[in-house]
């Protein structure tokens, strides 16, 4: 029954790639059957998930009381480098892939419009499906840089071809952007892997980190063998494994040598890799692609780019950035959060400045998305505090929460102004009004919706703001009161827009005509989001549940680290400097 | 009120001459008649004259510019004398031509 | 001079301090309302009186025939100058031209910039902040007087010389600086009367060549001045017939 | 019935989910609901009707089981309080957050109040929303052709948000932890939203609601920021404690200290985080975390000396207080409460008079034991500057609700003023009173507006003879709002409700003064010429809606008395108002209202309080019902009040004075009166264009510097790859060279515009590169020197 787990982890990479190649040789004139076939597909991945979610199965459910990796997937790729295809759920993931499949398959119901192409549209859209699926199952870094450049390209084109009037700009703007933050990754990524030395841990950890290796024969060495291979040998092993480098950049110090400036390895893989996710995020000053590429992306795109894509930065982040380079996430701590909080406030000013409904929802994500990287980043478990984990925990918690809560409002936003898009289109804030009286239902969903994008208490933005702002206050007050700032702001330009587009007495814009109550499929498609909403809102504790252990694991392991690592290392510091200044006096 | 104990220094004047200076400057960049910016001018050569004054008081420093600071000072009330007729013959000669004094239509000189 | 003493050993008033905020405000003042107004005469008129209290700190800081100079030259002849042109350009439409808004807010930012920049820089250095100028002179009359007092106690007779110096030194402490203007006379036709004293420095020939360079110039711009104002009502006169 | 106290949580949880169901039933199925959703209002009413029966079914059991009058303050106990563990929301490293209760005499005094006027209101609303059953002509609703429009009414919609909003009223009183309670303050915001906006089609409407919510939500920033300062610190939000885990109010008025307030070591702690890592990083053996924990407990009480912490608590207090600020439409947050009045009026009585607004003072009355003296200060001085700016508007208003709207800023200044003063049992006891007398008032306004369909006063006049009934109750609750009384000079004390209220309050001001002249004094003279200004306005109102001759006959012909199931809730409300703070019920065995508001008196506010950084002393309350306060402060009262009535006769019922000929004389400060003080357009320009401001700026940034820096690298390769590409071909020199005259010509074409012509622009340029020269250079230096 293991393995029976194991190809259905498996099987969620290779179903929609699969199904994308049976979609090759169907029709390409019978459009109905290309879309329900790839809904089908997008369910296919669903339900494992859900299988996986529900607890009652032991051979495949999720074991919420383990902290550590499960369904663990690992088999040889390229040996010569030490590459292998080596997937794995723990709680961190499991909720971003829930939420992966959940808006794949509503983007999917929202992709009846798309008309033109549709075999191709269906085509990339699993192959994009597949590398997002990649993207947060693969534990092996190289191959998450290979799953991450594979969602890239289909992308790329998603928006090219079917976007709207200035599509190619903002195709071409998103490659680049996502290309330069990949580059780093890749340096990064090479950086890592040349200072890692399997060599430095110990058996326990290795065991801990799956480091696996194979005989000639292709069976499987056991750790304490392994071990012993590695003593002998003379030159550094290197690793791709997330989890062996997660041990060595908190265990040993592989990374710690000198590179320029008089800053360590480890200070410049995290200073490039948190570039590169910060674009994917998108934080401020990088986030200029999602505006453009929101605006210019057809509507199920725009769900799963607001939805899916950026969570991809937050998870990085929270996945490698921190767990592999803690020194310098200690010491960069402040900088992460200060870019959370300006990538916060800019966001929710810019919105405000919006007249164009999708560009407005667009920045109200860069708003959002700043609370995640803000929580992320608020290190509280300082000597000042005496090691006490709350605040991060709270923050972490807060700011994974924010990322499963931001995927369904943001989503159900797009999907909200696409719905509107089709019947008049046009996206002009002030070329609506009186939507409330010709489209009631609608409107109500809309509200709903908007209102969780607010924040409101009860719906599923609202925890996770409240627990990063919250959480904030023990690292640095200031910022904290200046996020918590953000709350009148966001206010201010979602009800602004509210009153522009749904209340008011009459509709003055081209093709009222037009203006009819929402559809069936629309409400197929909004009525989950709408419940997702409120159920999110009101238990949380359904998606905490499952992290909980997880990053209690994590966070436990950075504050023993800062604890037993950087403490010494601050006292020593501490005293050179007091000696420099003893020195210095005559 | 302890400040009127204290004898003033060489920085309260550089103040006050800055504010001159910054004042011609404000002036000159916002008025659009042709005069409002001579008279900017004049301000901004009025702080920089009580900035050489300043370096050139013995009453601040004992390392002053002394007689070289009132000499420049000297040329400098001058020259703007100079470059206030000169301006002035300009402005009126502009106003001649073009029956206005209002700088903004001044633009013959546009790339 | 026993009062002499009380003031030197009791804080009072400084009233060089007081006399120069007092003209200092208004020079800044009318300075800000040329600024700020937008009607040419009223401009002109404030600028006077800008002008005229700077000259008031030119004297405060010892400069009397700069300041002299400035109230001559600038007061009495190139605002009138500039009167001149008001009253000749004085139409209703540009005796108030009003400024637009962006203007004003860029004018202020830059202007903002600037001064606090320059404001930085003139209390950069602590020593500039304050003068002791007055208090040591203050300082010294007094030690002199007390050495008088001492002498006089020890049954001296005080000497015409230690009245002189005693003159003297009330005289610096009550005037601040001697009058410079004839240096500065002797300083424009060549000669150097305060390096006199310092022989490694001969070669400073004094401001000959600056001052014949600027009287040719002003003579230059005279002419030039003259003949592009005139030049001109030429041919509108001639255009108008 | 002592042994259905262990039910007490679950009976008033459910009072409180009865109109969320209803809320749900209506939202889901209103086509359902009968003809036109009529049997929504049915619903809703029902609902909050058997709320209502809970409510005062649970106040017999608690007051069975803690009798009233058996704690007295000067008995100096502990109120029975019970706290419990809903459900959880997240485990953090051991903390939990979740819902909780907190229950005490206050929360049962509040269920019964909210649930008791929501009931009348409800009634009330079956009859006055009753347009809205059909299809509705809004006359206020224009389109662009000049029609009035016409839409299908919102008979159900409106009881559903009612329903809603009282689901959350409920929460927040009953809630047991900060974030529990800023969960319902959002709610009750959104509600409040829903409902001023309920005639979404009126820009005006949407526009106050928008307004309302946003300025709530200023409030709400300060109120995250205390929640903060507390979590951070104390690592819990409970008020209570709960299973052992100590709560805000016994970390903060422990019971080792007596219940006395002290800064508690959590804070301490916070606040002295450069001086532990100072402790870890100089200590000269390597210390583990006990060690250092050891050693941080060893120095508290150096630090607690040192006030270290002390602005944390005042910074929770503040913030707690800026929520309450905004909610309660308070200086300088009191701005959307006005334009609220654009909802139905039910809506204005209910929300916007009796319950949410005074939610803030309630949440100021529940957080009372971590409030400082200084905070307490800065919480008077709100409520001063409240209670003279909303009389002195109300003194000028012209529509009925606005006269109301400003007079209930007015009266939550009061109750702010006795709470920052140590009138704790004040504030709240008015708290019960006003909301008794003002949602009477509205009501009332209601159905005067109901019969002439204006809101403007000089359009009445003369309505008495009319609307009787309406009359009648009005007076009284112009009555009970001056606050007429007999004094306690003249033997036993009896009056209207608003009467012991007001009277507590100016008692504990004039006590407050005597301990702080300074401050005190400022604080007696604005509440004794508040009162004044109380009675001229309410009777001002009162003469020109129903004395004299009618002003607009047309109005007055059509004008009727409101249909029976309007009146009855008038006059319920109206006995309410007379009688509810009678102490005569206790002959009886009954619990009186100021005994029940006594038992809820958190612990340890029944001493003096002094201020560590202001010397600020807040006396304790008792010290306030000596004779020697209370017979000055009485005739004080009485004056007040009778010469306000007589002063507002003397220019609206006998006319001797023109009204219009005072105006005049005092054109400027009555044009700053009417124009509310200038603060919308203050804000306008201020707050509102600012944030605008900044927005364009991010947006233009964006556009203009951010991508054009993209865009322009972007072309920097696209130039570069056709160099190199130049360059791979052979094209040789002279491609180059020719790519080098055309780039110079069009750097040259490019540099030619930069050339304006304009002299200012050059003037700009210069200073503008002089500045980035310096800094530069600056920069330069620093960088070889450091």
């Amino acid at each position: 029954m293991d393995n029976l787990a194991l190809y259905i982890v498996t099987s969620l990479i290779f179903m929609p790639v699969v199904g994308a190649i049976v979609l090759l040789f169907l029709p390409a004139e019978n459009k109905s059957l290309l879309r329900w076939f790839t809904l089908a597909i997008t369910l296919l991945v669903l339900l494992p998930l859900l299988g996986i979610a529900m607890p009652g199965a032991d051979w495949l459910s999720f074991q919420v009381g383990d902290g550590g990796v499960q369904h663990v997937v690992q088999l040889s790729w390229i040996p010569s480098f030490d590459i292998q295809f080596f997937l794995g759920i723990d709680g961190i993931s499991f909720p971003l892939l829930m939420l992966t499949a959940v808006i794949s398959l509503l983007a999917m119901g929202a992709s009846w419009t798309i008309d033109q192409y549709v075999k191709s549209y269906c085509v990339l859209y699993l192959l994009l499906l597949a590398g997002m699926i990649g993207v947060f199952l693969s534990l092996d870094f190289f191959l998450f840089y290979v799953f991450w450049e594979v969602m890239l390209l289909p992308m790329y084109f998603l928006i090219g071809v079917w976007g709207g009037p200035r599509r190619q700009y903002a195709a071409i703007k998103f490659f680049l952007y996502t290309l330069v933050g990949s580059v780093l990754m890749l340096i990064a990524l090479l950086m890592l892997y040349f200072n890692s030395d399997l060599r430095k841990l110990s058996p326990q950890q290795l065991t801990a980190s799956y480091v696996a290796a194979w005989d000639n024969g292709g069976n499987l060495l056991s750790a304490e063998k392994y071990k012993q291979q590695l003593e002998v040998s003379e030159h550094a092993v290197h690793t791709f494994n997330i989890l062996a480098l997660q041990q060595l950049g908190q265990n040993s110090d592989a990374f710690d040598q000198r590179l320029l400036y008089g800053k360590s390895v480890q200070w410049w893989a995290f200073v490039l890799l948190f570039v590169g996710f910060a674009i994917k995020v998108p934080s401020v000053p990088l986030h200029t692609w999602l505006p453009d590429a929101h605006v210019e992306a057809p509507t199920p795109i725009s769900m799963i780019l607001a939805g899916l894509l950026l969570k991809m930065g937050g998870y990085g982040i929270i996945r490698i950035c921190y767990p592999i380079c803690p020194d310098a996430g200690y010491d960069l701590a402040w900088l992460v959060c200060s870019i959370g909080v300006i990538s916060m406030v800019y966001g929710a000013l810019a919105a405000l400045a919006q007249s164009d409904f999708k560009r407005m929802v667009a920045y109200s994500s860069v708003s959002h998305m700043g609370y995640v990287v803000l929580g992320l980043g608020v290190w509280s478990a300082t000597a000042g505090n005496l090691f006490d984990p709350t605040a991060w925990n709270m923050g972490v918690k807060g700011a994974l929460f924010q990322m499963i809560g931001h995927g369904i409002s943001s989503a159900g936003m797009f999907f909200m102004v696409g719905v509107v898009y089709d019947r008049v289109h046009h996206r002009d804030l002030n070329q609506f009004g009186g939507l409330y009286g010709k489209m009631p239902v609608y409107t109500a969903m809309a509200m709903l919706l908007f209102f969780a994008g607010l924040g409101l208490p009860g719906l599923c933005g609202f925890i996770g703001e409240v627990f990063v702002v919250l959480s904030a206050w023990n690292f640095s007050p200031t910022l904290a009161a200046i996020a918590a700032a953000v709350v009148i702001l966001t206010a201010g330009y979602i009800l602004w827009a509210i009153q522009r587009v749904y209340l008011g007495p009459q509709y003055h814009g081209p093709h009222e005509e037009a203006l009819t109550e929402i559809n069936r499929r629309e409400m197929a498609v909004a009525i989950p989001l709408c419940v997702l909403a409120i159920v999110l809102g009101v238990f949380p504790a359904i998606v905490f549940r499952y992290m909980d252990k997880t990053v209690d694991r994590q966070v436990t392991d950075l504050t023993r680290w800062t604890e037993e690592v950087k403490l010494p290392r601050l006292r020593a510091a501490e005293a050179e400097a007091d000696q420099e200044v003893a020195a210095n006096e005559p | 009120m302890s400040f009127l104990y204290e004898p003033i220094g060489l920085s309260h004047y550089l103040a006050v001459g800055a504010f001159l200076f910054v004042c011609g400057i404000v002036c000159m960049a916002t008025k659009r008649n042709a005069l409002g910016i001579l008279i900017g001018i004049e301000l901004v050569l009025n702080g920089a004259i009580l900035n050489f004054i300043g370096f050139a008081s013995p009453y601040f420093r004992d390392e002053n510019l002394g007689l070289d600071g009132h000499l420049i000072a000297l040329f400098v009330i001058v020259l703007a004398a100079a470059e206030a007729a000169v301006a002035l013959a300009i402005a009126l000669n502009f106003y001649n031509n073009h029956a206005t004094i209002d700088v903004d239509r001044a633009s013959e000189l546009k790339g | 001079m026993s009062e002499l003493l009380l003031a030197a050993a009791q804080p009072t008033i400084n009233w060089h301090t007081v006399m120069f905020y007092v003209t200092a405000i208004f020079a800044c003042g009318f300075a800000v309302v040329v600024t700020t107004t937008n009607n040419i005469v009223r401009m002109a008129f404030a600028l006077i009186v800008s002008l005229a209290a700077t000259s008031g700190l030119l004297f405060l800081a010892g400069a009397y025939f700069v300041g002299a100079m400035q109230l001559m030259i600038y007061v009495g002849g190139t605002v009138v100058l500039l009167i001149f042109g008001v009253m000749l350009t004085a139409q209703k439409a540009f005796i108030t031209m009003r400024t637009r808004a962006s203007d004003w807010i860029l004018g202020l930012l830059v202007g903002g910039a600037l001064f606090s920049i320059l404001l930085q820089l003139a209390f950069l250095i602590p020593q500039w902040q304050s003068s002791d100028y007055q208090a040591a002179a203050d300082a010294e009359l007094a030690a002199y007087v007390e050495k008088l007092k001492a002498d006089k106690a020890d049954g001296k007779v005080i000497t015409q010389e230690q009245r002189d110096e005693l003159e003297r030194l009330e005289i610096a402490a009550d005037d601040g600086m001697p009058q410079r203007s004839g240096e500065i006379g002797l300083a424009l036709v060549g000669v150097r009367a305060d390096k006199a004293q310092r022989p490694d420095e001969p070669g400073l020939a004094g401001y000959l060549l600056p001052f014949e360079i600027v009287s040719i110039h002003l003579l230059v711009v005279l002419v030039g001045a003259a003949y592009l104002a005139r030049a001109r009502r030429h041919s509108h006169a001639g255009a108008s017939q | 019935m002592q042994t259905l106290l262990p039910y007490l949580p679950s009976l008033l949880a459910i009072a409180v989910l009865l109109p969320l169901g209803s809320f749900c039933a209506i939202l889901l199925g209103a086509q359902w609901l009968g003809a036109k959703g009529k049997f929504a209002g049915t619903l809703a009413t029902t609902a909050v009707l058997a709320s209502t029966v809970l409510s005062f079914f649970s106040a017999g059991i608690w007051f069975t089981a803690h009798p009233a009058g058996a704690v007295d303050h000067a008995a100096h106990e502990v109120p029975p309080v019970i706290t419990g563990h809903g459900y959880t929301l997240a485990t953090l490293a051991g903390t939990n957050v979740g819902i909780n209760y907190y229950i005490d005499a206050l929360t049962i005094v509040m269920f019964c109040l909210v649930t008791f006027i929501a009931t009348c209101i409800h009634f009330y609303s079956t009859s006055y929303m009753h347009d809205e059953l059909d299809d509705v002509v809004d006359q206020e609703a224009l389109l662009e052709d000049g029609e009035s429009l016409h839409r299908p009414g919102r008979y159900a919609r409106f009881f559903q948000s009612l329903s809603l909003f009282c689901f959350s009223m409920l929460g927040l009183v009953l809630s047991g932890n900060y974030l529990m309670t800023f969960v319902f303050w959002e709610l009750v915001g959104l509600c409040s939203w829903f409902l001023i906006g309920f005639y979404v089609e009126r820009t005006t409407a949407s526009t106050a609601a928008n307004k309302a919510f946003i300025v709530n939500r200023i409030g709400d920033f300060g109120m995250l920021v205390g929640m903060m300062a507390l979590w951070g610190s104390l690592g819990t939000l409970n008020f209570g404690d709960i299973d052992q885990q100590q709560g805000i109010f016994s970390q903060v008025r422990g019971e080792e200290n007596h219940y006395a307030l002290k800064v508690p070591d959590g804070m301490v702690r916070l606040a002295a985080g450069r001086q532990i890592e100072a402790l870890a990083l100089h200590a000269t053996e390597p210390l583990t975390t006990e060690q250092l924990a050891a050693k941080v407990n060893a120095e508290m009480p150096v630090w607690r000396e040192a006030n270290l912490g002390y602005g944390l608590l005042i910074i929770a207090g503040l913030g707690i207080f800026c929520g309450c600020v905004g909610k309660s439409a308070q200086f300088p947050l009191h701005v959307w409460l006005p334009d609220a009045m654009e909802g139905p009026t039910p809506v204005s009585a209910l929300v916007h008079s009796a319950t949410m607004v005074a939610a803030g003072v309630f949440l100021v009355a529940r957080s009372y034991p971590i409030f400082l003296p200084e905070v307490l200060l800065v919480v008077a001085c709100a409520g001063c500057i409240t209670l003279l700016i909303g009389a002195s508007i109300a003194l000028v208003a012209t529509d009925i609700k606005r006269v109301l709207a400003y007079s209930t800023i007015s009266q939550l200044g009061y109750m702010m003023l006795a709470l920052g003063c140590g009138g704790w049992a004040a504030g709240v006891m008015h708290l019960v009173t006003h909301a008794c007398f003002k949602s009477l008032l509205f009501l009332g306004s209601g159905s005067v507006i109901h019969a002439v369909q204006t809101n403007e006063m000089p359009q009445m006049g003369g309505l008495w003879r009319k609307m009787p009934w309406t009359a009648g109750t009005m007076l009284v609750g112009c009555l009970a709002i001056a606050g007429i009384g007999i004094p306690s000079v003249f033997g036993l004390p009896i009056g209207l409700a608003g009467y012991y209220s007001k009277d507590l309050i100016l008692e504990q001001v004039y006590a407050f003064r005597s301990e702080n002249p300074l401050w005190g004094s400022f604080f007696f003279a604005a509440a004794a010429g508040g009162a004044c200004l109380t009675a001229f306005y309410m009777f001002r109102m009162w003469f020109l809606t129903f004395w004299g001759e009618p002003r607009a006959a047309k109005r007055f012909d059509r004008a009727h008395e409101s249909p029976r199931v309007m009146v009855v809730p008038l006059v319920l409300l109206a006995i309410l108002a007379v009688c509810v703070a009678w102490p005569a019920f206790s002959w009886f065995g009954l619990p009186t209202l100021s005994r029940s508001i006594e038992q809820a008196r958190p612990a340890g506010i029944w001493a003096d309080m002094h201020g560590a950084l202001w010397h600020i002393t807040l006396p304790e309350e008792s010290k306030g019902h000596t004779a020697a306060v209370t017979s000055p402060v009485g005739l004080i009262e009485l004056g007040a009040a009778l010469a306000g009535i007589a002063l507002a006769a003397l220019f609206y019922a006998w006319k001797v004075l023109d009204p219009e000929d005072v105006s005049r004389s005092f054109h400027p400060l009555y044009h700053t009166l009417y124009r509310k003080w200038y603060f919308d357009e203050i804000y306008q320009a201020v707050f509102v264009r600012g944030t605008m401001a900044l927005a364009h700026c991010a947006s233009l940034l964006d556009r203009l510097l951010i991508d054009r820096l993209v865009d322009g690298l972007a072309r920097l390769g696209v130039g570069l790859a056709r160099l190199s590409d130049l360059w791979l071909d052979r094209q040789g020199i002279d491609g180059l060279v020719n790519w080098f005259a055309e780039q110079t010509y069009r750097l040259g074409s490019a540099l030619r515009t930069l050339q304006t012509g304009s002299l200012r622009q050059y003037v700009m340029l210069i200073v503008a590169s002089t500045v980035a020269m310096f800094l530069l250079i600056s920069f330069w230096t620093l960088a070889l020197t450091g």
